[in-house]
């Protein structure tokens, strides 16, 4: 083989890194608001989702400008935080704050035949991972009219299975408030939710653990929203 | 019976070499041994030969496993009744669980020896007695509801898999029954696991009576609700919802007797795997943070499948460490380990299945280590003998 | 005689048809052989030819790699036949007896005065040498090797084996002799296994310039490889060497009397046997006279040696130049349907799996059946619990298969011989061949080692 | 082009990309790569793009390598092959974030995790790096659909009988099979299967093939 010169070696070295990063920065460059354009559009998609609409990739832009009139943000004691931008708002890093600090976003959708859903969104722990949705409510602000649950990581057959629509479709009409007006969430039940029970659902049969997770998660991230819920509903009467 | 000796004579030319189906020698083979004890006798070495052999050992391990499954089949029955609120006498209850249990025993056996066959006739070598014990042990450790089909390709998944494609019996790393309960449970957890499956008809949408929840023991303590833990007795006796066949640690104990008293399975084995168990469970009863930890260490004993995978799945000869220091160790850890899995692994209520799968893999590595050892002795004994 | 060495694994078979204790006289018998299949590792080469004269003492044969040591005739006449198997592989050469007995004079002699070249070539040249073997591997003694130690067992625990003790009575000054040639030998000890039960202590209290050892314990406690175990066992590049009791007086006769006097106590044994005993006759002889009219109906099998380790003969066949047992059982070519399905009473096995157990004393008529099919190694444990020796035996086995030398000769290769794994050959429910495996394994060792 | 060269797929040049596929595959022959197929072959599309992104990611390096090759200082090649792939699998990276971002997702870190195939390393070092940039392209495109065949059939089995499903279209509910009690199989979805499937294909291909048995 030739020999090179240290030289070689190194001006070699500066133009093949010189043209690498000038392909790595032009493609990064361009390709940034395609694919940051997926995320939000994924977000979309599931935000949909939870007032049980079906989007595709393609028409999830148009349908949630169509459905989403309005967002906000709260904070725990039921009131607005001017200035934040309820759609940029990471859940992710929300749930690793104290509740009193926390960022609790807010959208609003009017549908085809004019009622009013609120969607809240939610994050907690499954057995393996993270497990995450959104969860719309009629304007009473205590019936749930939909419900969207996913997962990266739980288990197949078992705890995957709330990413399933059968099982997300159990929580339309229950309520988070009992007759007395008492938050009690939604209870994730074990054997099966009591019939005729307006606050229960049925878990997963050895899923188990991740329908506690999901239990948590609903107890966790709604808990920061009942005192905004609370005003809205004096303010209608 | 001379008649047959005679026919089985006047076709055998057939199947030996040079006869019209010496493909199927394996078969007839194996299809002769099992009418008579052949007419082979000794032509090298050892004149005489102990009447014992590969048949007799596997038939010796089906037949501990009776009391199991006798019990086994009276307590689908008796749990099924339990579920509709009512009490039965023995023999119906028995009857019901013996109907529900043979078709089982049928499909696992027809499943297996078929693949056996199939495989000792391609590769020209006997059929191999172990299916003989693969066969019912596989259906004991299912829960009763199991779909057949389901059943079958996991026969079919621990031979092929867990078996021939390491070279067939003797050769195998797993343990195919439990290779097979390991297939079925990854596969269909749906099936293995819940409060559903382990009572006949819950999951066929049998309503149970109030206050019934078909749970096994296990599954009960892993949610912690230690308090509703059926007592010590019932679980000893074994009138529990479970597998079919490792709920009554009293039956599986007649079984152990007679393998130890026969010499088939390891007292070894069984007797550190035992004590590994207790060893584990009284160093979480140390560190109890939470009422499953507080769960008395004996008493892990007895519940869920702890003592049908220390005496029926843990001593397979195969499968299991094969120097005699090795089995100490090999027991040990696989009832260390099935305790810790047990109550410390959220996923996974019965780790007996896990903790035995994982010391198959590190048996040799044990058995390893102790030939190892043994060699370095006998080498310091080369060294003092010259001085 | 301080320490007795308790061996507690090991199996008694129990057999029917054990020896009585009586001696017995049978007609000479007219045909003598010597059979180079008798020695391990042998390359026979023929010194005489068919129709040769012969004495007590002529050689017959030599070792082609050792021409040194000689094989002689046990009686004079003539070379009868020379009988060859495949590849004109020697198998045996016999002589038939002119009834005279006429001997060659080797010269009589005190071991204690005389050297150890002068010894050994007296040895060597009479025929004697053959009956001295070495450890490892069971081959006839190298005389340019000196042992670290001469071992012999005086007790046999092999089903119907002789008592020795019954044998040498009264031949104590013969024994004491032959003692004296193999001290004489070795650079180290002479060392005397013996079973205060089974021997007859007054006849070894008396012995001179002898280390005694004391086991008890079951079959294969007298087997004088596990006895060397106990003692001063065999490590690589070690080598000692052993001699039967009856050979002992062999090689004592040859000095006291200046011949090869091939006289040899033989037992006649096995549950198809009428009458079974001790019977006076020389080695190399035919059994015929013995067993004739002696035998119950039936297909038997005709053993010289015990039925764990012997030879299959003819039942004209000859006696075995080391044997001193010859035991005929029945073949066990039936077949039974669901044998292996049965309760059992009647199966004798070491396990507990057929009832048999439930009679501890009873004693069972073996035949030669292979009860089942052979198999791969499944069990395990089982082995070990009949030989009294730390081996890890499954393991040894594995290694020949696997043609792994390193591993044959870190497991203990050296220290055994077919004999002291034939109970697990027998106990074996894989119904391996043992024996064989572990021939064929010290051939490859021998063949790598070159 | 020019009739006096050796024409572009001569049986020279054909075999370098048939070899790869079965006698000299890299996953189930030289048991290269093994890891990213454990990871994305639950499903067959992701599959199917890995593989393509495989394919471009080989096939580019080889070819800049290859016309580089007299002009690399050896003393650094290694780190000049890696930085060639490296820049290559970023590029696909992106490229699938933007315009296939579901599958992107499913994917994860394994795009990335390219890099580190050995397979890639090794046909650069063992390939490019002495031969021309055509019969290099032609190695890069047989190699990567010799690991690309491995990871479809592998996909086809663990998609069609784990999830019961096909590209996402669901073949086993149209056959009715449900109703008859059967139910998909979830071992197909867990990792250590893909494993198995690779296995049985080994076992399967040497049962064939004998020479592959090696002494």
């Amino acid at each position: 083989m030739k020999d090179f010169s240290n030289a070689y070696i190194f001006r070699f070295s500066v133009i093949l890194i010189f043209i690498v990063a000038v392909l790595l920065s032009a493609a990064a460059m361009l390709l940034q608001p395609l694919q940051e354009k997926n995320v939000e559009l994924e977000k979309k998609q599931s935000i949909l989702a939870s007032i049980n609409i079906e989007s595709t990739r393609k028409n999830a832009e148009k349908l949630y400008d169509k459905y989403i009139k309005k967002t906000l943000v709260v904070d725990d004691q039921g009131n607005i935080k001017k200035g934040i931008d309820a759609f940029s708002v990471d859940m992710a890093e929300e749930i690793r704050k104290p509740h009193n600090k926390r960022n609790l976003p807010v959208y609003f959708s009017t549908l085809d035949n004019g009622e009013k859903k609120i969607i809240v969104p939610l994050r907690g722990k499954g057995l393996w991972g993270p497990i995450y949705g959104y969860i719309s409510f009629n304007d009473d602000y205590k019936t749930i009219y939909g419900a969207t649950f996913n997962n990266d990581k739980e288990t197949p057959g078992l705890g995957a299975e709330i990413s399933t629509r059968s099982f997300q479709k159990q929580f339309q009409k229950k309520t988070i408030f009992d007759k007395n007006g008492k938050f009690i969430s939604i209870l994730v039940k074990k054997g099966g939710a009591t019939p005729g029970s307006p606050n229960e659902v049925d878990a997963i049969s050895g899923g188990t653990l991740t329908s506690k997770g999901l239990q948590a998660m609903l107890q966790d991230c709604l808990s920061g929203y009942v005192p905004w819920f609370r005003k809205q509903m004096k303010q209608q009467k | 019976m001379k008649a047959l000796i005679k026919y089985v004579n006047k076709i055998k030319p057939h199947f030996e070499e040079g006869g019209k189906f010496e493909k199927f020698r394996s078969t007839f083979e194996a299809f002769e041994t099992f009418l008579f004890v052949p007419d082979k006798v000794t032509t090298t070495g050892s004149h005489i030969r102990d009447n014992i052999d590969m048949k007799r050992t596997m038939i010796l391990v089906v037949v501990a496993l009776v009391p199991a499954l006798l019990f086994g089949m009276w307590n689908i029955g008796y749990q099924h009744f339990l579920a509709l609120g009512q009490q039965v006498p023995l023999w119906p209850a028995f009857w019901f669980g013996f109907l529900k249990m043979l078709p089982i025993i049928v499909v696992s056996y027809v499943t297996g020896l078929a693949i056996e066959f199939f495989f000792a006739q391609v590769r020209g070598h006997e059929v191999n007695e172990g299916f003989l014990v693969t066969g019912i042990l596989i259906p004991m450790i299912v829960p009763v509801d199991i779909p057949l089909w389901m059943l079958s390709l996991a026969v079919a998944f621990a031979v092929i898999i867990g078996k021939e494609v390491f070279g067939g019996t003797g050769m195998n790393i797993l343990n195919p029954a439990l290779t097979a309960r390991a297939f079925l449970f990854f596969s269909y957890p749906a099936w293995m696991s819940g409060d559903q499956v382990w009572v006949a008809g819950l999951k066929h949408g049998l309503h149970a009576v109030d206050g019934f929840s078909g749970a096994t023991p296990l599954a009960e303590a892993a949610a912690g609700k230690i308090d509703q833990l059926p007592s010590a007795w019932h679980m000893f006796m074994g009138t529990i919802p479970g597998s079919i066949g490792e709920t009554s640690t009293l039956a599986i104990l007649l079984g152990a007797f007679i393998l130890i008293y026969t010499g088939v399975a390891s007292w070894k084995t069984m007797l550190s795997a035992f004590a590994g168990g207790l060893v584990m469970g009284l160093i979480l009863n140390l560190f109890a943070v939470n009422a499953y930890m507080q769960v008395p260490a004996w008493e892990h004993l007895v519940m869920g499948g702890f003592a049908f995978g220390m005496v029926f799945m843990a001593t397979d000869p195969v499968t299991s460490a094969q120097t005699e220091r090795g089995k100490w160790i090999y027991g040990f850890l696989v009832g260390f380990l099935a305790i810790l899995i047990r109550v410390l692994n959220p996923a996974y209520p019965e780790g007996v299945m896990l903790a035995i799968l994982l010391m198959n893999v590190f048996a040799p590595l044990i058995d390893h280590y102790v030939v190892e050892a043994h060699i370095k002795r006998r080498l310091k004994r080369a060294k003092v003998s010259v001085q | 005689m301080d320490r007795v060495i308790k061996l507690r694994k090991g199996l008694d078979i129990r057999i029917q048809g054990v020896a009585e204790k009586n001696l017995l006289s049978v007609p000479p018998s007219e045909v003598y052989a010597v059979k180079p299949i008798d020695f391990q590792g042998l390359t026979p080469k023929l010194s005489v030819r068919q129709d040769d004269p012969v004495k007590a003492g002529s050689p017959l044969f030599f070792d082609k790699y050792r021409p040194e040591i000689l094989f002689t005739s046990p009686v004079s006449g003539r070379v009868k036949v020379v009988l060859r198997g495949e590849r004109r592989k020697i198998l045996e050469v016999q002589v038939e007896a002119d009834g005279k007995q006429d001997y060659i004079d080797f010269g009589k002699g005190d071991p204690l005065k005389m050297g150890r070249e002068e010894i050994i070539e007296k040895l060597l040249n009479s025929g004697v040498w053959p009956f001295i073997r070495q450890r490892p591997f069971d081959f006839v003694a190298n005389p340019s090797d000196t042992p670290k130690a001469i071992f012999i067992s005086l007790f046999d625990t092999a089903p119907m084996a002789p008592d020795y003790a019954f044998i040498l009575k009264g031949q104590q000054k013969t024994f004491q002799i032959g003692l004296d040639v193999l001290t004489k030998l070795t650079e180290g000890k002479v060392h005397l296994g013996i079973h205060p039960e089974r021997s007859d202590i007054s006849f070894v209290e008396a012995l001179e310039n002898v280390e005694i050892h004391s086991f008890t314990g079951s079959h294969p406690a007298g087997n004088v490889g596990v006895q060397i175990h106990h003692i001063d066992p065999v490590n690589k590049g070690e080598i000692v060497w052993v001699v039967n009791p009856q050979d002992v007086l062999t090689i004592g006769r040859l000095f006291e009397e200046g011949r090869f006097d091939a006289r040899r106590t033989v037992v006649l044994a096995g549950s198809e046997v009428k009458k079974t005993g001790y019977y006076q006759t020389m080695m190399g002889a035919s059994v015929e006279p013995m067993v004739k009219n002696n035998v119950k109906e039936g297909i038997l099998r005709y053993i010289s040696g015990d039925v764990l380790t012997g030879k299959k003969i003819e039942p004209s066949g000859f006696i075995g130049f080391y044997d001193s047992l010859i035991s005929v059982i029945p073949e066990g070519k039936y077949f039974e349907p669901f044998g292996w399905a049965l309760p059992g009473f009647n199966k004798f096995s070491f396990s507990r799996s057929y009832f048999s157990w439930l009679r501890p004393r009873k004693t069972y008529r073996l035949d030669t059946n292979l009860h089942g099919g052979r198999r791969a190694f499944v069990l395990t444990g089982i082995y070990e619990r009949v030989l009294p020796m730390d081996i890890l035996v499954l393991h040894l086995l594995k290694a020949i298969i696997t043609d792994d030398i390193d591993n044959m000769e870190n497991l203990g290769i050296y220290e055994i011989v077919e004999e002291d794994i034939a109970l697990c050959e027998f106990v074996d429910p894989s119904k391996t061949e043992m024996q064989k495996i572990l021939r064929d394994g010290i051939n490859a060792l021998i063949k790598e080692l070159g | 082009m020019d009739s006096e060269r050796e024409p572009l797929f001569s049986s020279k040049n054909l075999k370098l990309l048939t070899d790869p596929l079965s006698d000299n595959n890299p996953i189930t022959v030289q048991v290269l790569g093994i890891c990213s197929a454990l990871a994305i072959t639950v499903k067959l599309k992701p599959a199917i793009v890995m593989a393509l992104s495989v394919m471009a990611v080989l096939a580019v390096s080889n070819v800049v390598i290859s016309a580089l090759r007299k002009s690399i200082p050896p003393r650094i090649r290694i780190i000049v092959q890696l930085v060639v792939i490296a820049t290559m699998v970023i590029l696909v990276d992106q490229f699938l974030k933007a315009f296939a971002y579901d599958i992107s997702k499913q994917l994860s870190v394994f795009v990335g995790l390219i890099i580190t195939n050995c397979i890639l390393m090794g046909r650069l070092e063992a390939f490019a790096m002495a031969n021309k940039p055509w019969p290099s392209f032609l190695d890069g495109i047989g190699n990567a659909s010799g690991y690309g065949l491995i990871l479809i059939i592998v996909a086809f089995f663990r998609e069609l009988l784990g999830s019961g499903t096909l590209m996402g279209f669901p073949v086993l509910e149209k056959t009715g099979l449900y109703h008859m009690g059967y139910e998909n199989n979830g071992l197909m979805i867990l990792p250590p299967m893909a494993l198995i499937t690779i296995g049985i294909i080994i076992w399967i291909q040497r049962s064939k093939n004998r020479s592959l048995i090696e002494e």
